[in-house]
């Protein structure tokens, strides 16, 4: 029995003359892992800032979990359940990998004001608690090694690594990753597939932006693809890598065939 | 040993320039009454400290040069403000504090240790006006005044009481800010109102500026410009040049003063400092022989005893004569004139 | 492989950040008009190494040879000068700037107004997504297309040696295929490139040589499809 | 003991403006702490002052209700310019709250209430070194708590990017008007304080040179830990007094120590961030 | 009165845009905070002064003055900020070490110049006013209205139109990247540095000989004022800041003529906070091209 998580209908955005995102209808079934792909400038990411409620739409509606969140603030959109990464990667550079994690937490973690300042002993037991969970999410995300240190001075990819982590750690219904696997070589690729299904094991549904297309084929339960602001097709992976429109504007004939051959 | 009593003037910071005035006044007295034997026969020394113009170092400077110098008098601070806020420690301490610059109201009721050699603005400003009124008709005027300082603002409330009781029509009031240096809009909104004199509290930087001012905004020679205290400087003349001509300001001192003392006064400070004194070191000049004579008067060399010469001492000093009304203010305002400049030099208007 | 007509020629060379050594002992050799490809996992060093050599930080031993001058420790606008141009990590484009101002300071160091003309109609010619978006502001591009910007940046200096990293990174598939024949159209016309690239296949495919890195020091080296077929490279970055 | 007395009164301006610049400092570390460059400290400081001088003077009333008065003024007037302000960040932000301290200070200086340029003098010493301490101790306490707290993380975070921080559910218009509204009241107290210690208040004590001022206590200090801003405000306090010896170059040595100071330690004399349990080890 | 009073207004404006223009090179558009520039003002005017006093004209003593606060304003940011652009610094690391420099730089200065106001020689400029139909403007005053519209609309032209306009606003971005572009970055600060010194020195001549008044703290007075327009005007947009410059000034005679000169000096940064209100990046500025 499938639930839809999120909703979006009619939506659209203009950046002056620009129609980035033009009247999209998508619907992102709970417990999927649904890919959103297109050629560079299609509009994806733009879709993502949209969901998430950085950018203001100029139609449209977008319900998360049956509830319209127009005019909610990014913040509110965590608190519904809604996390994503960045695709240019946005971590908080001076504080460590672990600390990161932490702050993705914050919207779960206890302690008013007046705890924090009355009952300084249950603040620290809190913290344990949650760099304990936090370590916890490192290590799922492989990076146990570099918890301790500054976040700006990882690696590309170690970066990406610890973004995901931070979106992880507000345990979100639904997870917005925009080019998780960028900067990652096949074998890393690889063991971040693995790491989407053990999320998606836990419940967490996936709204996947990828140009790596052995991910997105091997992953996706369902594919929407964007062209110019619009969806040009939804399906399956294996319609969506058949489909004569997808080829054309965005997989290209190589890559079309390479993925039909296992 | 030295006596040494301590002095607490703006040493630094934009409004050194009075503090040194100041300064030099205060040591080119100190020089004559070493050479004439110091006080109680014991040389005389002044402990400086500087405030830098602000209130909180006025305060441990203060603090420091009562507690720690123990002087058992204290000179300055240069500005009223700083008075406000230091005045009170002396007075709680029972040491007296004579300020030589602050001329706003209110100053010597801080407290019975308060005293001040400078003519208050009441003193000075009055005479002015009513001498403008009398010779040049003066009947309608316009107000200038320095909006954001306490010596300008009291001279202003001074200004402003003597020309309702001398019933002059004040056609407009107009401010100015401390650090302003454009004063066109003001003044040609004045000019449109065609009075006869414009009366201004400034200190010397914007007063100079004013006068500029009107010149290139073309005010008829007749219109007279009116300054207080603050305008008697050689610094006027020097910046405004021949626009400065015409100017009336009145002040205690002035330094065509003919009297040999101040010619003495003008002489010593030409040949010590290089440059004419101005009325801040004429006023410091003279704070410091009444100072060195109430200590030489005092029975001992206590505050008490010294702040009951001071009530007692009667000098004649370069700004006349010199002494105290029962509220610590001078008492003697005779020696006010009324000066003119005249192709870049003040006269005396008689 | 033969030190003869080698570009660049790196020697023990040493790099790190703060206290911590990164690189160490570095060896590596681009001979002219060659790919050379540089591969590891994340973490191994391959942008350090790219951002050595074109002196974003300082070498702390060792010699960088181009052209047989030393350029170790020369600050970077002067490596630049010599004729090296780096499409660095995360784009570093001029995001304030218009795509056609940053195309420009790509460009700065052309020696005329025709030249610099010439080389933007050729830039443009490989992104014609850019064409269409000269006068934006660069930071408002999508992903892609900053990456297009960058590569295309650097290409404005019409360099003798050519620094990428991870070209392909952010691109669409239909353009990954074309960022890789335009490199070997590059290589064709004479021009000498060190890539960096996780998309380890391809790179191989397309590199007359390549080195790969392991925690800061070459653990394998050898001509590209050479290595693509051993099988320790496939397990560890091939997926496979 | 005589000598102890003697000590304390001396300096006892010198000690009371020690704790009332480093909770100033810490009103600037609230905001500074967030990534916010407000530089509204001084005129809330003025309205703290004004607000209890006024109250002591014209009516009187009991001192307790003075502090509380210093306080609230300023934190209401903060709630009302939060609104406009908090879209701004940097130098705009920094630009605009100088200029509405500019535009308090005109009504100070015009409104008779107030005593115009002349200020307000005669205030009584209310305020001991014992209270300003207790209120900068407790002040210190209190953010030491809240930086290792998640509270303190989040505030960091919002430091670091802004756009993160709100995509990892933090609340960023509540972090700025509760940041804006705590350094209102620390400042607006420290004004009470210093108003009832030095007896006189003047306008122009809360211009723009006071609000640099203040915020160049908490860059010399650096702002990795609440402590840092007030070790700055203790060392920029006290160098003037102690470079006194030196009479004209006074200024110029203290010019060059921060210089120096800041040159071989740009994050601020005080290094160590505080030990939130996830940070650095 | 009204022409009068916008011809005050445009005077006293263009003083502030003269003064602003070399503020919005180092600030605007490099991004570095420096207060020493209320410094090289009155550097500007006080080399004037000598020059003039050794009898120099003005023709001869504005630019040399100019140069040499040029050559100052080189040094100064040598000595200053170099360091902290090598460790990469916090921003306001400048601020703070500008600050403690000015503290320095101001009171060596008043302790070997003295603190009192110092005017050119009388008869530099024939600061004649003449008649324009019913209203009145000096020979200095089409000086320096004339000097801030030029300077202006050359700084515009060297930003817009010049490789070395694009590499400072490059630099001004990213310096990392600007190097790797062929930009020698440290070059393009001392250039930079040289000209907002000189442009300041320049003001600082032009403005002393308009209110015939030098003194060391002349630029500090200013500062505040200049930074609110370039703040105005929209960061780093050189144009706006001579237009907020034109604006404020005028709006200041204005408000002076027409409703009370106790507000003169509130309106301008009143001006400024409903600006900011409405129009968070200033009146010419633009949302930053950062995306999410
Ligand atoms: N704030 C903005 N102002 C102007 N144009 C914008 C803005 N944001 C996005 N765009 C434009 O909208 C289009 C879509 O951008 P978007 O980042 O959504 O693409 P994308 O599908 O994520 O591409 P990529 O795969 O390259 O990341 C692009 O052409 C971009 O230039
Ligand atoms: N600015 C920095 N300060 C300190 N350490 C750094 C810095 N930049 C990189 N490092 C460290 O240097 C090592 C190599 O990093 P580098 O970025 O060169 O790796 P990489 O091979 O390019 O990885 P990726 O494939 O993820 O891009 C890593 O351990 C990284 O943490
Ligand atoms: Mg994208
Ligand atoms: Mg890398």
């Amino acid at each position: 029995m499938t639930r839809p998580l999120l909703q979006i209908s009619g939506l659209s955005v203009r950046f002056g003359g620009l129609t980035a995102v033009d009247r999209l209808d998508l619907t992102v079934e709970a417990g999927a892992i649904h890919g959103l792909i297109g050629p560079n400038g299609a509009g994806k990411t733009t879709a993502f800032n949209l969901i998430a409620g950085a950018v203001r739409r100029s139609a449209g509606e977008i319900r998360l979990d049956g509830a319209p969140v127009e005019g909610l603030p990014p913040y509110a959109r965590v608190r519904r359940g809604l996390a994503r990464t960045f695709q240019n990667i946005r971590l908080f550079g001076e504080m460590t990998a672990l600390e990161n994690i932490l702050a993705g937490m914050h919207t779960r973690l206890k302690g008013s004001l007046f705890e924090i300042l009355l009952r300084p002993d249950k603040t620290r037991r809190v913290e344990r608690d949650a760099v304990t969970e936090a370590r916890a999410l490192l290590d799922f995300v492989g990076l146990a090694a570099v918890a301790r240190r500054r976040a700006g001075e990882l690696s590309y990819g170690d970066q990406r690594r610890v973004e995901i982590a931070r979106a992880l750690a507000a345990a979100p219904k639904l997870l917005l990753l925009d080019e998780p696997a960028a900067g990652m070589n096949p074998a890393e690729t690889r063991a971040l597939s693995e790491l989407l299904q053990r999320v998606k094991a836990r419940g967490v549904t996936v709204l996947l932006v990828e140009h790596d297309m052995g991910l997105v084929m091997r992953l996706c339960d369902k594919i929407t693809v964007l062209n110019f602001g619009r969806k040009i097709a939804e399906g399956a992976p294996r319609e969506i890598r058949a489909d004569r429109q997808v080829i054309e504007a965005y997989l290209g004939a190589e890559s079309a065939h390479a993925l039909a051959s296992p | 040993d030295p006596i040494t009593i301590g002095a607490i003037e703006i040493l630094s910071g934009p409004n050194a320039k009075y503090g040194f005035s100041i300064k030099n006044g205060f040591d080119l007295a100190l020089e004559e009454v070493n050479r004439a034997g110091g006080v109680r026969g014991r040389p005389l020394a002044i402990a400086y400290e500087d405030t830098g113009g602000s209130k909180e170092q006025a305060i441990n400077a203060a603090r420091q040069l009562i507690a720690r110098t123990k002087a058992p008098l204290l000179l300055g601070p240069t500005l009223s403000t700083e008075m406000f806020a230091v005045g009170p420690i002396a007075n709680e301490r029972k040491v007296p504090i004579i300020g030589t610059s602050t001329t706003a109201n209110g100053v010597t009721a801080i407290g019975p240790y308060v005293f001040r050699t400078s003519l208050p603005e009441a003193d000075v400003v009055p005479v002015t006006l009513r001498t403008a009124q009398a010779k040049f008709g003066v009947k309608k005027v316009a107000v200038l005044y320095g909006r954001d300082d306490a010596f300008t603002k009291s001279g202003y409330d001074v200004m402003k009481a003597a020309l309702e009781k001398l019933g002059v029509e004040t056609l407009a009031t107009e401010t100015f800010g401390a650090k302003d240096t454009d004063f066109s809009a003001q003044l040609t909104k004045i000019k449109s109102l065609d009075p006869d004199a414009v009366v201004m509290s400034a200190l010397a930087d914007a007063g100079a500026g004013i006068l500029l001012a009107k010149e290139a905004q073309g005010f008829a020679p007749k219109v007279r410009f009116i300054g207080g205290n603050g305008l008697n400087s050689p610094k006027v003349l020097e910046i405004a040049g021949a626009a400065a001509d015409g100017l009336l300001v009145g002040s205690p001192w002035f330094i065509g003063k003919t009297d040999a003392a101040n010619q003495k006064f003008i002489a010593d400070y030409k040949a010590k400092y290089g440059g004419e004194p101005d009325q801040f070191a004429a006023q410091a000049y003279d704070a410091l022989h009444v100072a060195a004579s109430a200590i030489n008067a005092a029975k001992d060399v206590t505050g008490e005893a010294i702040r009951d010469a001071l009530t007692k001492t009667k000098i004649v000093g370069v700004t006349g004569p010199l002494s105290f009304t029962p509220d610590r203010d001078p008492a003697d305002s005779s020696g006010v004139l009324v000066l003119e400049v005249e192709h870049g030099a003040f006269k005396i208007l008689d | 492989m033969s030190m003869n007509g080698a570009l660049l020629e790196v020697r023990g060379l040493e790099l790190g950040y703060g206290r911590s050594t990164v690189v160490e002992g570095l060896d590596l050799s681009v001979p002219e008009g060659a790919i050379v490809c540089l591969i590891g996992a994340n973490g191994a060093g391959k942008t350090t190494v790219l951002r050595g050599l074109s002196g974003l930080i300082r070498a702390r031993r060792g010699a960088v040879l181009f052209e047989r001058t030393d350029l170790a420790n020369k600050p970077a606008h002067r490596i630049a000068r010599a004729g090296i141009a780096h499409a660095p990590e995360g784009r570093q484009i001029f995001g304030e700037m218009t795509v056609s101002e940053n195309l420009a300071m790509g460009a700065y160091l052309s020696p005329s107004k025709a030249e610099t003309a010439r080389r933007r109609e050729g830039a443009l010619a490989r992104f014609p997504r850019l064409a269409e978006r000269m006068r934006q502001r660069a930071g408002l591009l999508s992903g892609g297309e900053q990456q297009m910007l960058a590569i295309a940046r650097a290409l404005m200096a019409d360099p003798k040696l050519l620094l990428l990293d991870e070209p392909s990174m952010g691109l669409a598939p239909l353009f990954v295929d074309e960022i890789f024949r335009a490199i070997a159209a590059l290589k064709a016309e004479g021009r000498t490139i060190l890539l960096v690239e996780q998309n380890a296949h391809a790179a191989l495919e397309l590199a007359d040589y390549a080195y790969v890195l392991e925690t800061g020091k070459v653990s394998i080296e050898g001509p590209g499809r050479e290595l693509l077929a051993r099988p320790e490279i496939a397990d560890a970055y091939l997926g496979g | 003991m005589a000598q102890i007395d003697d000590f304390l009164w001396t300096y006892q301006n010198l000690l009371a403006s020690l704790g009332v610049n480093g909770l100033l400092a810490l009103s600037m570390y609230v905001v500074l702490a967030i990534g916010q460059l407000s530089l509204g400290q001084a005129a809330f400081m003025g309205l703290g002052a004004y607000a209890s001088a006024l109250l002591t003077l014209k009516l009187d009333a009991p001192f307790p209700a003075v502090i509380a008065a210093s306080m609230l003024v300023p934190a209401a007037v903060a709630l009302v310019i939060g609104a406009p302000t908090l879209r701004l960040s940097g130098v705009y932000l920094a630009l605009a709250t100088v200029s509405l301290g500019e535009i308090l200070r005109v009504v100070l200086v015009e409104s008779d209430l107030t005593g115009g340029a002349l200020g307000l003098s005669g205030i009584p010493e209310k305020a001991g070194l014992p209270l300003i301490f207790a209120c900068l101790a407790l002040a210190l306490v209190a953010f030491t708590l809240i930086c290792r707290s998640r509270i303190g993380r989040a505030m960091e975070a919002i430091r670091e990017d802004e756009i993160a921080a709100s995509a990892s559910g933090i609340d960023l218009p509540a972090y700025k008007m509760a940041a804006l509204v705590a350094s209102a009241m620390l400042a607006g107290l420290a004004g009470a304080l210093n108003a009832h210690i030095s007896s006189f208040i003047s306008p122009n004590e809360y211009g723009f040179d006071a609000a640099v001022t203040i915020l160049s206590f908490a860059l010399l200090g650096g702002i990795g830990s609440p402590f840092g801003p007030v070790i700055g405000a203790f060392i920029l306090t006290l160098l003037p007094e102690l470079l006194r010896p030196l009479h004209d170059y006074r200024l110029v040595v203290n010019g060059l120590i921060i210089v120096f100071a800041v040159l071989f330690m740009p994050h601020g004399l005080l290094v160590w961030p505080i030990g939130r349990i996830g940070a650095k080890a | 009165m009204l022409g009068q009073q916008i011809i005050n207004g445009l005077v006293a404006g263009s003083a502030y845009a003269l003064f602003a223009l070399g503020l919005t090179l180092m600030f605007g558009v490099l991004g570095v905070v420096n207060l020493t520039y209320g410094f090289y003002f009155a550097v500007g005017a006080y080399l004037a002064l000598l020059a003039a006093g050794a009898g120099a004209p003005i023709a001869l003593a504005l630019p040399l003055a100019a140069i040499l606060a040029g050559l100052v304003a080189v040094v100064l940011d040598f000595l200053l900020l170099t360091r902290l652009r090598r460790t990469r610094a916090p921003e306001l690391a400048s601020l703070m070490v500008t600050l403690g420099a000015t503290l320095f730089l101001y009171s060596a200065m008043s302790a070997l110049l003295g603190s009192e106001i110092r005017r050119f020689p009388a008869g530099l400029l024939d600061n004649g006013a003449f008649a324009l139909g019913a209203y009145r403007i000096s020979v200095g005053q089409i000086l320096i209205v004339g000097t801030a519209v030029l300077l202006s609309l050359g700084l515009v032209s060297l930003m817009g139109a010049t490789r070395t306009g694009l590499a400072m606003r490059a630099l001004a971005e990213n310096s990392d990247a600007s190097e790797l572009m062929g930009v020698d970055t440290q070059a393009i600060m001392r250039r930079v540095s040289f000209l907002s010194g000189a442009l300041g020195g320049a003001a600082g001549v032009l403005i002393g000989l308009e209110y015939n008044a030098i003194a060391p703290y002349m630029g500090e007075a200013m500062t505040l004022k200049g930074f609110a327009i370039i703040i105005l005007g929209g960061l780093g947009n050189i144009g706006g800041a001579l237009a907020a410059g034109l604006l404020v000034g005028v709006l200041e005679a204005l408000t002076a003529g027409y409703v009370s000169s106790v507000y003169k000096e509130a309106v301008g940064f009143l001006l400024l906070v409903l600006t900011l209100w409405v129009r968070p990046q200033g009146l010419f500025g633009r949302p930053g091209a950062r995306r999410a």
